[in-house]
């Protein structure tokens, strides 16, 4: 049985590690690895951060709404904002061949997840679904 | 979230950048801030130090791959040494690992510069 | 100005001291010091606690919302419930001199902060209102 | 939250319960357990030792209070020890710092039992 916890942020970076210590005090009392916490929490981070950046333009105190789902055997998180809406095919990673900065927050949340996606069929901002199997990801089962 | 900077530079042209926290959105820029200061210095040899970085995202990933290509502009070795599982795993994923210059330790970093 | 930040966890008691972690850290981000920051966590976790135990009676999958808000010189925390209401009057502390297990919570609530409402004028559940001024609080100003 | 208990019992009578973790709504029920055990035996004195507790809410000082009348009921001596700040504080704001007997360290608590 999934049991949420949701958290809401104002779009401001600097709440972003309050976002990563709710999440990794969540995920180890699940009892997950360290490296899979910290892997999902890279994904939740990086999309927060876009919203940030391109959603909210930089505006700081706009709601980034986070909910986490956790059920014995997958993780998922939603995460919803009011901002600009855009195409979602625009919103791909770089090629990883071409070393260069940027473009590898959304590969990061590609290679991670097991679904990653954006809905913007309401009146406005985004919500983002990610989900996560966890089968081999638990420390002890 | 607090990150700490301390850097130390030796008479023979190489720099040490320890680096404490988080690198992410917030505090990336800062991070950059570092090492244009250390790169503007023309130093022969630039370290960083990542065994007290516990966590880094796509920010502080495209930082340092700046400071790579700064390296490669300016024909200073660039060195990352320390890495923490976490920061670890995330250049792995990004494919990186063997892009950089990484190794054990500062001493090893240092070793014939 | 004000900031706010919003969590809800389900009414089981292991949440709390997820809700607490989270308020140390926007606390002690604005410079609270410790013995202040603990207390306002004391007021916070005894509020959800006797929503689990009385609004929610046991039950521990239903939400409790949390929103806490910084501002230079205070702090207001609202926490809602969708449970059974109850006369306010009827909740009170026990008188102190007697020494007996209980009614200790809201005493220290009304004891540590500046404003307890409860307010009842809604269809289902509660919303508690805590205020505290900071200006002596701060380790730094 | 994870509570932990580490209880010592010597040989004259008396017993020590070394409690780690937060007490609160979710642990104080163990707390009352493993004093309602150490009763049962029967000790000369019990000693609390709350080195290792940062948090506790009215459930725990129910919890131990409840703890003192079971010594008095019991000709038990009850003892608590290494109050954190934050303990402590909730204790002076309950009035209840005098009503309990409190020391500095378990050698303390226990001389002349
Ligand atoms: N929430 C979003 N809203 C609008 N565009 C986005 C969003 N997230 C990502 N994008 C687009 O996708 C691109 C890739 O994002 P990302 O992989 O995180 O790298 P970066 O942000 O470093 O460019 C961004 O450059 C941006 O154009
Ligand atoms: N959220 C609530 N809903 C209904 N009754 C409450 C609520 N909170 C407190 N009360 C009432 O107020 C009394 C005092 O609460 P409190 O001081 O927390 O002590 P305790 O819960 O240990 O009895 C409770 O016994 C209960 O009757």
């Amino acid at each position: 049985m999934a049991e949420s916890v949701k958290l809401t942020i104002p779009s401001d970076s600097k709440y972003l590690c309050l976002v990563r210590k709710v999440l990794h005090h969540l995920l180890l009392e699940r009892q997950l690895s360290e490296e899979a916490a910290q892997r999902l929490i890279l994904c939740v981070d990086e999309a927060c951060s876009n919203i940030i950046k391109y959603s909210y333009a930089g505006c700081p105190d706009l709601p980034i709404e986070i909910s986490f789902s956790l059920a014995d055997d997958s993780f998922q998180a939603k995460i919803r904002d009011y901002g600009k809406q855009c195409d979602s095919r625009k919103i791909k990673p770089r090629p990883l061949d071409k070393i260069e900065p940027g473009g590898l927050g959304t590969y990061f949340m590609n290679e991670i997840m097991d679904e990653v996606s954006y809905c913007t069929d309401r009146e406005t901002g985004t919500l983002l679904t990610m989900c996560k199997h966890l089968k081999n990801e638990l420390t002890s089962s | 979230m607090s990150i700490e900077f301390q850097s130390n530079e030796s008479g023979n042209g190489t720099a040490t950048l320890v680096i404490t926290g988080d690198i992410d959105m917030s505090t990336s820029t800062l991070v950059r801030t570092h090492l244009t200061d250390l790169f503007k210095k023309k130093q022969k040899a630039i370290v960083v130090d990542l065994a007290k970085v516990s966590y880094i995202d796509s920010s502080g990933i495209a930082t340092l791959v700046e400071g790579l290509q700064w390296s490669h502009n300016n024909n200073t070795k660039f060195r990352l040494t320390n890495l923490t599982p976490m920061v670890k795993d995330v250049f792995e994923i990004a494919r990186l690992l063997t892009v950089f210059e990484v190794y054990d330790s500062q001493e090893e970093a240092l070793e014939g510069i």
